[in-house]
């Protein structure tokens, strides 16, 4: 979806403004909400892809003018709320116990996975980002749509996102670094030495 | 369902996990271990081990180089949104910097939880289309005759930038070379400055 | 410039909600702000690009979440900040009053202009919008930039906003009435019945 | 600077006033004959007559359709945001709506000033994307064979909608007609129903 988390190039936000030794967490709500979404995320009921999908969903202005971890806190809501978890105890959830926290952290979610598919593009095609506009989850930035880059390295095949936080379904496709000029990205005010590195799965792509 | 006050987002917060505790979603001993992990444990000093060890050992950095995943796993770190690492390395050729604009993907196994500048709308923004002139408020000043790169994490691939190594640390150990390598640097709004 | 005020295919924002029996005005604030808008445009401080681009400059999240009246609230102080017209006085501003309120509405602003410039595009010419992403006032909207259309018509030379906001210089320049096909901007997914018609500038035209 | 309650709001409208005119910039019966005239004065009666006079004057049509701004001039309206008219009309083959996605262009003279749907987000960001879904919201459904075909008033062309004719209004005079014609067909998200 077309959404206001989809920052890239946009302007009028100011200056980045970094904070002199940060700590880890800003407030005790910010510890919890970390780690409720955390642990939630391990009973299984959505996929990563659905909650970042479900942040996404979040009011443009609220999501603009709130912190990442108010982010956060609206996405476990929502997801709660969709599967019907708040209402009544739903018993099969997987629990993450506190003896487990250390492995389960450790072995994460690694998202390539095998295909009998071969890819579509090798390294040093060129391939135009698509003009397509989901109104679902992507991760194809509105900045590159109808930009034409050159594939770089080929990532192996992953998790597809759209299909993954619409339905479920890993609909595993092969993943692509794929270099940008600036100058195509951007237009001729661009310095010609710099460029954008993007990860973007097949359907993403077309020969260009 | 926004509610700025922090008394209300700590209420808010404490209402939800009382509810899934109470469902039993949820262990609260669990919540204290991965807030522990992140707040204590986890942190760029971990990527500052895998840079100083690639800085002193030239084959340990062509397998870092190779195979990201593989050669950050041989010190330990592993896992949670490093499954697929990448390292890019920082030359007098190019300048590789990190952003992620759909969200605020981090490499967290090697740098931890991300800062609140990553995470908020002006980089996210800016680092796509103005790069130097971020790069410039962090103080680091990119020649026009180097390859300015950036990488927006769009898929699970998580990115680390190795930092040149500064000058005057040629008889330093990777231990001490550790202690140099700021967090910055590492997503490549900084340069390493000579001790 | 890339603000929060270029909302052409933005997802996020749920339905239209018309009002039934709207007034005019909400409250008496608004009545306020619009006049006074009006009325401190007729002294000639800043053209209508300059105000709208001071619109523009309203921090993104506050954009959203206020109404357009608000918008018109901050445009206006900033301008009046800008000119440094709140400190103090200034004399030889031209005032509009009462008796002349009328003939000043019923005259407007027209801002079609002679040139000597011949057009560069003539109905039927295939032309791309440009992608370039200019950080001051702009009237090229993102989602069309590097995008086909054809020009349908000519509308004369007529002040260019992008010049005409960042120094008050009117730079006339053709303006075309150029036809986009809802799937050349949308992708495949748009009805092919279905069109979109931008008014663009020369300057934001390439030929194609 | 961004007070959202109602009366700072008008305490900030007020201050703000006062220092104009005490200043000498604005003369406050200037603004109220400002205000007069959008809140009695001007408004879509004044489009729906220009609308009734095409519907019963082939001569007039041809003329408004030819040059809009001289066709409405001819029944007084005139000037402000509605110094460059356009008349598109709407027929069997090509439905015309009007949207202003960068701010809320509006055809003051023949309108008077938008509602507040056409000013806010979801109008200005659904309307050149999915036009038929927002139709479908205002009850109007345009058929896949008919053109839809979307006017962003991104310069200073200033758009009106002749609507089609409803059926069983043969024999009505142009006063009539006028008050059959609404703002919204005139935007384009409605047509106007047969009496």
């Amino acid at each position: 979806m077309n959404g206001a988390h989809d920052l890239g190039g946009m302007h009028g936000f100011g200056p980045v403004a970094p904070e002199a030794d940060e700590p880890v967490f800003h407030t005790p709500w910010e510890r919890r909400a970390f780690a409720l979404t955390l642990a939630m995320g391990f009973t299984g009921q959505w996929n990563l892809d659905q909650s970042r999908h479900a942040r996404e969903t979040m009011a443009p202005a609220a999501y603009l003018a709130t912190s990442y971890y108010e982010h956060w806190l609206f996405g476990l809501e929502a997801l709660l709320a969709a599967r019907g978890l708040l209402e009544g105890a739903s018993s099969g959830l997987r629990r993450l116990d506190a003896d487990n926290v250390a492995q389960a952290l450790s072995t994460g979610g690694p998202t390539a996975r095998e295909t009998a598919s071969t890819p579509a593009f090798a390294p040093g095609d060129n391939v135009r980002a698509r003009t397509i506009h989901p109104t679902g989850h992507t991760r194809l930035p509105r900045y590159c749509r109808g930009r034409v880059g050159r594939v770089e390295r080929l990532r192996g095949a992953h998790v597809f996102p759209d299909s993954h936080a619409a339905t479920g379904d890993p609909e595993p496709c092969h993943l692509y670094s794929v270099r940008f000029a600036a100058r195509e990205l951007w237009g001729p005010s661009a310095p010609t030495s710099d460029t954008v590195m993007i990860d973007l799965w097949e359907p993403y792509l077309e020969r260009a | 369902m926004h509610d700025h006050e922090p008394d209300a987002l700590e209420r808010r917060v404490q209402e939800l996990e009382s509810l899934l505790v109470k469902r039993g979603y949820v262990d609260p001993a669990a919540l204290d271990r991965l807030i522990e992990t992140y707040e204590h444990e986890i942190g760029p000093h971990n990527g500052a081990q895998v840079v100083a060890r690639a800085w002193t050992d030239p084959d340990y950095k062509a397998r870092l180089l190779a195979d990201g995943s593989a050669a950050i796993a041989e010190l330990g770190f592993t896992g949670r949104q490093g499954e697929h690492m990448v390292v890019v390395e920082n030359t007098a050729q190019v300048h590789n910097l990190v952003v992620c604009t759909l969200c605020s993907c981090y490499p967290w196994p090697v740098l931890g939880l991300p800062p609140v500048w990553y995470k908020a709308p002006p980089y996210r923004a800016r680092a796509v289309i103005e790069p130097r002139i971020v790069l410039a408020e962090f103080g680091t000043d990119v020649g026009m005759d180097v390859e300015l790169r950036v990488w927006d994490s769009t898929a699970e691939i998580r990115y680390l930038v190795l930092p040149e190594r500064p000058a005057g640390t040629e008889h330093w150990d990777a231990a001490a070379l550790a202690g140099l390598v700021t967090r910055d640097a590492m997503i490549g709004v900084a340069r390493i400055a000579a001790p």
